[in-house]
């Protein structure tokens, strides 16, 4: 059994974690990276600081990969999510699951990449070519909600 | 009795402070503590009813705080 | 457009691969990885030796390659298939996509290894520790079928 | 005429060869090839209807071959 996630503030070395997880009981290796991209929204992108409740996102990245091991019999899988200033094509989270199968290790990446969009206390604020920058959320540009419509 | 409310991202931004010390009355909820800090300055950007962490673990708005709980206002998240 | 397939008789190069599948168009990279496990159907093997109808099987490689470029809109992608006599560990086969979101990039991964398995004619012949070795097929050790079932 | 019938795995082990060369009637199809290899010594691990492919192209039963046609008998596939 080897399941570990960190939360990193350095580059991601992703051939030492598929080194990290390879077992001869696995069949099928699923990674999963995400990266910078230059643009998002039709924006030009120059680069991503990521911030976290760093604690928290510990425990909660802790907690997904639990959750996926007992989910889809997962014996060996890591997952590193980094911090702090990212340039563009930079790899932000990576997951790396083994599993005798390939359908569980797609299935187990598959799992906790979206909850880690779901969960993971973390942030990002993107730069942009022309000098602005703005908070993201998933769904895009966070909008902030006008106080009259909350009904308090 | 007081909490520490902690903000992060957009919400520390608008609160100009990641730390925010709230008194309470006893028998307080997470509700009241989100009411506090949107009667604040910078408090406009809060929803009414925001992600919110009570001592590292997600809880809903009717959950009880403690005093010296720490209770993390969660702008929507964006990792991976 | 990167779309680069390959039936090849040496060690994969998984981190060579993903370097030439990397573009800062792409957020998500999903990289599959077939390696050879130690048992199978209960056996315990000691290697695989792949074989193929090599002529055909780089145009069918070649031909889902195309297939999934065009069903998940995948600019970047690279395939290597692995032949002749592998180890426990060795990957067989490696499929890296990148794409501008994730659920492309996973669909697009998993496409490809389903169709490899249904129509990519490559076979294996399973060694095990006791010294045999078998033909084996996607369901398991192949069955003959009974001249006599097949109403000849 | 003349095809040359390809046999992998399994079914070369069968026939002791990789390569047949089958010779039919004109407006002949896959199915009388696929017969004739059958009726041959080790021809019985060939199911009735295998996977076939003509010049590199999966094709079925009744698909007519040609003089000099290449046709593979492909024994169940183990790729990936």
């Amino acid at each position: 059994m080897s399941i570990r996630t960190a939360i990193v503030r350095r580059a991601i070395e992703v051939g030492a974690l598929m080194a990290e997880v390879r077992d001869t009981a696995d069949g099928a290796t699923v990674v999963f990276l995400g990266t910078v991209r230059e643009v998002n929204d039709g924006r030009a992108v120059s680069g991503i600081e990521y911030s976290a409740y760093g604690e928290m996102a510990e425990r909660e990245l802790a907690s997904i990969a639990s959750e996926c091991a007992a989910a889809f019999d997962v014996a060996h899988l890591v997952v590193e999510h980094r911090l702090g200033a990212l340039a563009l094509g930079d790899t932000s989270i990576a997951i790396v699951v083994a599993h005798a199968h390939r359908a569980e290790a797609y299935d187990a990446s598959r799992f906790v990449i979206e909850q880690v969009k779901q969960r993971l206390p973390v942030w990002k604020r993107e730069g942009y070519v022309d000098g602005a920058s703005e908070w993201v959320s998933a769904g895009g540009i966070e909008q902030e909600r006008p106080v009259q419509e909350q009904g308090k | 009795m007081t909490v520490t409310a902690l903000l992060f991202a957009s919400y520390a931004e608008a609160f100009g402070s990641d730390r925010v010390e709230i008194t309470l009355a006893g028998r307080s909820t997470v509700r009241d503590v989100v009411d506090q800090l949107r009667a604040m300055p910078g408090g406009a950007t809060l929803p009414a009813t925001p992600l919110v962490a009570v001592n590292l673990t997600y809880a809903c708005a009717d959950q009880r705080v403690e005093s010296g709980d720490e209770v993390a206002i969660i702008p929507p998240v964006a990792g991976g």
